[in-house]
């Protein structure tokens, strides 16, 4: 039994003394970087991540420098008719606990890109800018677990503050269970945003939903898990991704409404008088 | 080597800028004075992961953030060192100081290697062996590491040393040349780099204190007070990290962190790096003796580490059209004055430069134009010492 | 003191350890028990041992949502959000329609208007649309801007005016020097880039609109053409959050002070502004003369309008425009709009300012503080 | 580089409105996949795999190096995946693209994360001497189902691999030949196997398993599950596309596991009368002298 688990049992706290069910603490702001289109900085516990959208943007003569370090999300001109979207995620040195250089060509960075990519892909309204392109740049400064959740939280807060449309939010969230890899372990619990400790330990999946739905735009799932113990973790992941997109939209209300009281944006018309006449 | 990315300007602009600039004093585009550097928010010791950390970003968003990590890494043994030991006057475990490797007495036999740093330097839209950033790198860790004081701090005994990796992250694409914020930001991180203290004496297999309260910074912040001036105590305390400004030079201006306007006009544009150290007591036996002989009043002598000429993107710009020789401008009076004369007058105004008319700078710049230069820089109570005590001013997080 | 170095400002703090000040939303303390409580009030994941078989129930429950987007700022809609669903409003900018396809909650009805951006609800008489806090500049057709040449190909120009496509200037829209009238032949194509070349900036109209939005610009008329003889500043996107707004006069002229003559300024709707000499154009040295008359007005304009010699200006309008050029981005650092009387009145505040401090008029610096001080005086005032 | 064809639009529409009622164009039923073929060659180690049209090839190969420095105790296990301009003039030689990182990653995760070949059995001096097992993945025509093809594939190519015989005796490491010594099976704990499943229509609500090529170019969404035959998951990968509603792809998962466990009967019978074929009489067979009939 992994360290982890042999003392939930008991007393049915986490190492960091969570419940099952909670999230850690979340910490986001948009408009960090006054110089991009689109900016937010976000904080799940220690996975600190920053993110910088440019665009959408003429691809231009400024190609070469467009495929910057892990430009993920491949070459090839406009994919028909869609603005194409440009991942580029730069893990630094310094994030994880013991320093680990991750080199341009690396697959795993590589792959985290793709996957934001095709994640954001399933929401933002590119259909409206045929021939331009949405460049996101994702810094990744400390990890401890739920890295592609953050990576996929901090994106679309980026794409948020960028006026971008979209359908709606892509919150992530990893879900876990406490399950032994015996086959029909019964007494698994689902466990809520895992950190770095319980992710190596615990079989874990990262589950991305368009806003408030059940539908799921990213699944991925990297540990050997029981089949039955599935349905436990999605469900649990799905409730989560909810709890984020809730915080998600109170930082864009809160940075909206406080933009308003400065007299940047005129205050538009009320939702409740749209009913009178 | 030609500044990080292409600037697109209009020749009107170029023209104008290069004729705001050249005034006295120069009229710079925002209205900086020549010396003041633009407002800029700093902030240490964001990271807890790493051992030293600082993020610094200019009003106009431009953004950088370092983190410096330290491991413990065997000591490559030449072959033979370790057999000839007393020779070296290698004073055996016992009297060594133990505990804070700072100040030691007996013979200062640390050397360091310029291997044990690591720089690494991130720019997002330029590959990381893209020769803008290479450049880059090269000259942060030479400026680091070419007095050799540097690498001693990293020496925990003779066969165990710290191996320090600085990662520096450029957040948003480069507005400016990004050479001082670079710069200044690892001065920070350099600044708030804490060690864990050394528990283990001599040349044992190290062993530290876990206390992080307790460890000591690499570059210790309070000089510890040398109280009689003949003591020969190496104290290298109150010695900064380097910090490397970038300088320009237009006409006879000489204008400091020039934005990238600013920039794409400059006749000649250099990177000085500069190290101070506190005018400490004359030390017995420093073999590479200070460029002035430390005074004995306080303050800081200023050392110059390294000078590089950068290839101003002037010289990529396209020249300006004089009106003379604008077949779009005058049309109609063009057969007044006769096609011959305006022949003549084209050619004139390809070569002699125009009032107006922006024409790239060619050749090298002038030795009087870099002496001034390196002097203003070199200035005591100039613009380094207040770029360092500002930077000093900056508490560690 | 030539570096000021200033602490974080309290709002971005990236270690607050401390617990998060009010304004600086961090859902750390309140989400936890916020989502424990949102959890509580469903009733079925009560705080008892949780319950083994978490069934993936296909009715969402029906979370707290829309009663907290009624009591939050309602003027501010984020995307996903429902607007409204009698059919009677038509769908503008930044909502779309939601099929039960494209719907993403069961709360959302089919075929309702839903937000696809954050920003404030617009309605003009049956029209819907939301107003994004900030976004790239969308062309509109008459809208007057700045842009600068990026790319010169066969027949027309692509000039970059910072919305999401490169904007296209065709060499028919320009007006040829001297005035004449004409069908655009071979030799024209060839001189192309006498009139305009790469990196030229230029002040035009939009005429008309591609499909996907990419606006086609014209020149031909007296006050549009190659700009000279001052300073190019980028305010960021238009559409709130401090960008150039669209007003009734986009360009005029302005008398500095301490000597420094006429300026113009060119507010481009795209958020690129000129600040310049003001250059006396031949109509008013032809009024002077008498010889007013329309056709060789607009044949001595045409001459200058493609040169790009600067002429002489003197010290004093330089540092004018240095210290207009300084009130521009004070207003948008403070995220103020960016229009007419906002700058006459903040460059009339910069001058009083100037006047105040030591180095008199020659302290045109208008960044940090003293920008904050020049936007706390025009927001108090 | 040249970049696929791109099918057209009404082709496109075709497919999609096709698959709403449930109709292929090779007329398969949705979860149907097309018939899969393994034969080994008389090399131990090399696995031939057809699914339909798709063809890909996995060669093992095994040589004693120096361990990492940070596991001395593991061997090394590397899968290299090269998508030639053979299979579609879109790739090149040496620029990986998306697809290409994608699958390397995918059988990564499957075969080599979730330790279907022990590393441990690889080591043989502790931090000096152990076994390098590679398996190169050659795609010879591509149409479709590559990641379900690759991974029997390497999954086969290892099963079938038997590495030379060693022995140790005071510090002294001798390798038999093949000669000397029967060569040796790798220690194999499970067999994960890859299904891929593509969404189509504007909700991902018709799920198809074993796309063709111009069905996947036609995808909105694809999620590839790797399972075992004991039922456990090895790894899920639904990387962005259109959202797909959660229940849905429990059920995919479900129906990937029936589909996994016909291909694990089907490799291990493929195996088995591989090794008969080759067992006629074992070592002794080397010798007799007479041709076969």
């Amino acid at each position: 039994m992994p360290l982890d688990t042999s003392t939930y049992n008991l007393a049915l706290l986490r190492v960091d003394g969570r419940r099952w069910n909670e999230l850690r603490r979340v910490h986001a702001q948009i408009r960090t970087q006054a110089a991009a289109d689109g900016s937010s900085y976000l904080e799940m516990g220690h996975t600190k991540v920053m993110c910088v959208v440019t665009g959408p943007s003429e691809p231009g003569p400024r190609r070469g420098g467009v495929g910057g370090a892990g430009g993920g999300g491949g070459g090839g001109g406009g994919a028909g008719g869609k603005a194409e979207i440009v991942v580029g995620i730069v893990i630094a040195g310094f994030s994880s606990v013991d320093r680990k250089r991750h080199g341009r060509g690396d697959k795993r960075t590589l792959e985290l890109a793709s996957t934001v990519a095709n994640g954001l892909a399933a929401s933002l309204h590119t259909h409206l800018f045929p021939h331009s392109q949405i460049n996101v740049s994702l810094h990744v400064l400390s990890q401890d677990g739920s890295l592609l959740a953050a990576l996929i939280n901090a994106a679309t807060l980026a794409c948020v503050d960028a006026g971008i449309p979209m359908t709606d939010y892509v919150a992530a969230c990893t879900a876990g269970s406490t399950s032994t890899y015996a086959a029909n372990d019964e007494g698994a619990d689902p466990l809520l945003d895992l950190n770095h400790q319980e992710e190596q330990e615990l079989p874990g999946l990262t589950v991305a939903t368009l806003g408030e739905s059940d539908r799921v735009a990213v699944l991925v799932c990297e540990s050997r898990v029981q089949v039955s113990r599935l349905e436990g973790m999605l469900a649990v992941g799905v409730d989560g991704c909810k709890q984020m997109r809730e915080i998600l939209d109170r930082v864009v209300r809160d940075k909206g409404s406080r933009m308003i009281q400065e007299g940047t944006v005129e205050k538009g018309v009320g939702l409740d008088d749209m009913e009178v006449d | 080597m030609a500044s990080s990315q292409h600037v697109l300007l209009s020749p009107a602009e170029l023209a104008y800028l290069h004729a705001s600039l050249s005034l006295t004093p120069p009229i710079r585009p925002d209205g900086r004075s020549p010396t003041q550097f633009r407002p800029l928010v700093a902030e240490t010791g964001i990271l807890p992961g790493t051992n030293g950390s600082a993020r610094i970003c200019f009003a106009d968003g431009t953004e950088a953030i370092v983190g410096v990590k330290a491991e413990v890494e065997r000591t490559a043994q030449r072959p033979g060192e370790d057999t000839i030991f007393l020779e070296e006057g290698g004073v055996e475990g016992g009297d060594d100081a133990d505990g804070d490797g700072e100040a030691r007495e007996g013979v200062d036999k640390r050397k360091g290697d310029a291997a044990w740093v690591e720089m690494t330097v991130e720019i997002p839209g330029l590959r990381d062996d893209d020769s803008g950033t290479a450049f880059l790198s090269a000259m942060l860790s030479e400026a680091l590491l070419s007095d050799g004081e540097f690498a001693k701090r990293l020496w925990i005994n003779r066969r165990f040393h710290w191996k320090l990796y600085l990662d520096i992250i450029l957040i948003s694409p480069p507005l400016s040349y990004p050479l001082p914020l670079l710069s200044l930001t690892s001065h920070l991180a350099l600044l708030s780099t804490r060690l864990p203290r050394l528990k283990s004496e001599g040349d044992e297999d190290p062993f530290f204190d876990d206390d992080w309260a307790a460890a000591p910074y690499l570059y210790p912040r309070t000089t510890p007070t040398t109280t009689s001036s003949t003591s020969p105590t190496t104290t290298t305390a109150a010695t900064r990290p380097p910090i490397t400004l970038l300088v320009m030079a237009v006409g006879n201006n000489i204008i400091f962190d020039p934005s990238k306007e600013e920039l794409t006009v400059a006749d000649v544009a250099l990177a000085v790096s500069v190290t101070s150290t506190a005018s400490s007591t004359s030390k017995p036996h420093t073999d590479n003796a200070d460029l002035k002989e430390p005074d004995t009043e306080a303050g800081r002598n200023l050392r110059l580490l390294s000078i590089r000429t950068i290839d101003p993107p002037s010289r990529l710009t396209p020249p300006g059209v004089a009106n003379a020789a604008n077949a779009a401008y005058g049309a109609n009076n063009g057969a007044a004055t006769g096609a011959t004369q305006k022949m003549l007058e084209a050619q004139t105004a390809e070569t002699e430069a125009v009032e107006g008319v922006w024409k790239a700078p060619r050749g090298g710049a002038k030795r009087r134009v870099l002496g001034a230069l390196v002097q203003k820089v070199l200035e005591r109570g100039g613009v380094v010492d207040e770029v360092l005590d500002a930077l000093e001013a900056v508490d560690l997080g | 003191m030539p570096i000021t170095i200033l602490p974080p400002k309290p709002s971005r703090p990236i270690n607050n350890h401390q617990h998060p000040s009010e304004d600086d939303v961090s859902a750390a303390s309140d989400s936890d028990s916020d989502a424990g409580a949102a959890i509580d009030q469903d009733g079925d994941h009560a705080m008892h041992p949780p319950t083994k078989r978490t069934r993936l129930t296909t009715t969402t429950t029906i979370s707290n949502r829309t009663a907290a987007a009624a009591a939050a700022a309602a003027s501010i809609v984020t995307p996903g959000e429902q607007i409204t669903d009698d059919p009677q409003w038509m769908r503008g900018h930044g909502t779309y329609v939601a099929g039960t396809a494209a719907g993403s909650a069961s709360t959302i009805t089919a075929g309702s208007i839903v937000s696809s951006v954050a920003g404030t609800v617009t309605r003009t008489n049956k029209l819907l649309s939301v107003r994004p806090l900030r976004a790239r500049y969308t062309p509109e057709v008459g809208d007057l801007v700045v842009g600068r040449i990026v790319e010169v190909q066969a027949k027309r120009w692509r000039v970059d005016v910072g919305s999401t496509q490169l904007a296209a200037l065709p060499l028919s829209a320009i007006n040829l020097p001297g005035g004449i009238l004409r069908k655009r032949t071979e030799t024209d194509e060839l001189q192309i880039r006498t009139f305009f070349a790469e990196g030229d900036l230029l002040v035009a109209e939009v005429q008309q609109l591609f499909g996907d939005g990419g606006a086609v610009l014209h020149t031909r008329s007296l006050k549009y053409g190659k700009l000279r003889n001052g300073v190019f500043v980028a305010v960021a996107g238009m559409g709130g959050g401090g960008g150039v707004v669209r007003s009734r006069r986009q360009v005029w002229t302005m008398d500095a002070a301490n000597g420094g003559g006429q300026i113009d300024v060119v507010l481009g709707v795209n958020g690129y502004v000129w600040i310049s000499r003001h250059v006396e154009t031949p109509e008013a040295e032809a009024a002077g003369k008498g010889a007013a008359g329309i056709t060789n007005m607009e044949e001595s304009v045409s001459t200058t309008m493609y040169s790009s010699q600067n002429d002489r200006i003197e010290v004093e309008a330089m540092r004018e425009i240095a210290r207009l050029r300084g009130v521009v981005t004070a207003l948008v650092e403070n995220g103020l709009r960016v229009d007419e009387d906002m700058v006459v009145r903040g460059y009339h505040e910069a001058v009083e300012m100037a006047m105040v401090s030591p180095e008199g008029s020659d302290d045109i610096y208008l960044g940090g503080e003293k920008g904050q001080q020049l936007a706390a005086a025009l927001t108090g005032v | 580089m040249p970049r696929e064809a791109e099918p057209s639009l009404n082709e496109k529409q075709f497919v999609t409105q096709a698959l709403q009622e449930n109709l292929r164009l090779d007329g398969r039923q949705l979860d149907q996949y097309r018939p899969l073929e393994i034969s080994f060659g008389d090399q131990y180690g090399v696995a031939d795999v057809t699914l339909g049209k798709t063809r890909v090839l996995a060669k093992a190969t095994a040589e004693v190096t120096v361990p990492y420095v940070d596991r001395p105790l593991d061997g090394i296990f590397t899968i290299a995946t090269e998508l030639s301009p053979m299979t579609s003039p879109a790739f090149e030689v040496n620029r990986p693209t998306e697809t290409e990182v994608l699958l390397s990653r995918l059988l990564e995760k499957t075969v080599r994360r979730s330790g279907a070949l022990d590393t441990e059995s690889l080591c043989l001096v502790a931090g000096q001497k152990c076994w390098s097992v590679r398996v190169d993945v050659h795609v010879v025509s591509h149409d479709g189902g590559l990641t379900d093809a690759a991974c029997v594939a390497v999954v086969g190519a290892l099963r079938h691999f038997r590495k030379p015989d060693t022995s140790m005796e005071a510090g002294r490491l001798t390798v038999y030949t093949p000669a000397e010594r029967e060569p040796v099976p790798l220690s194999w704990l499970h067999s994960p196997l890859c299904v891929t499943w593509s969404f189509f229509g504007d909700d991902g609500e018709t799920a198809v398993l074993d796309a063709t090529w111009l069905e996947e170019q036609v995808r909105v969404a694809s999620c590839t599950v790797s399972l075992n035959k004991h039922g456990e998951i090895c790894q899920i990968a639904k990387l962005g596309g259109t959202p797909v509603d959660a229940v849905a792809l429990l059920q995919c998962t479900s129906v990937a596991l029936v589909k996994v466990k016909e291909f694990s009967d089907l490799l291990d019978r493929r195996l088995a009368e591989d090794l008969k074929r080759r067992d006629k009489g074992g070592f002794m067979a080397e010798l007799r002298a007479e041709n076969d009939r």
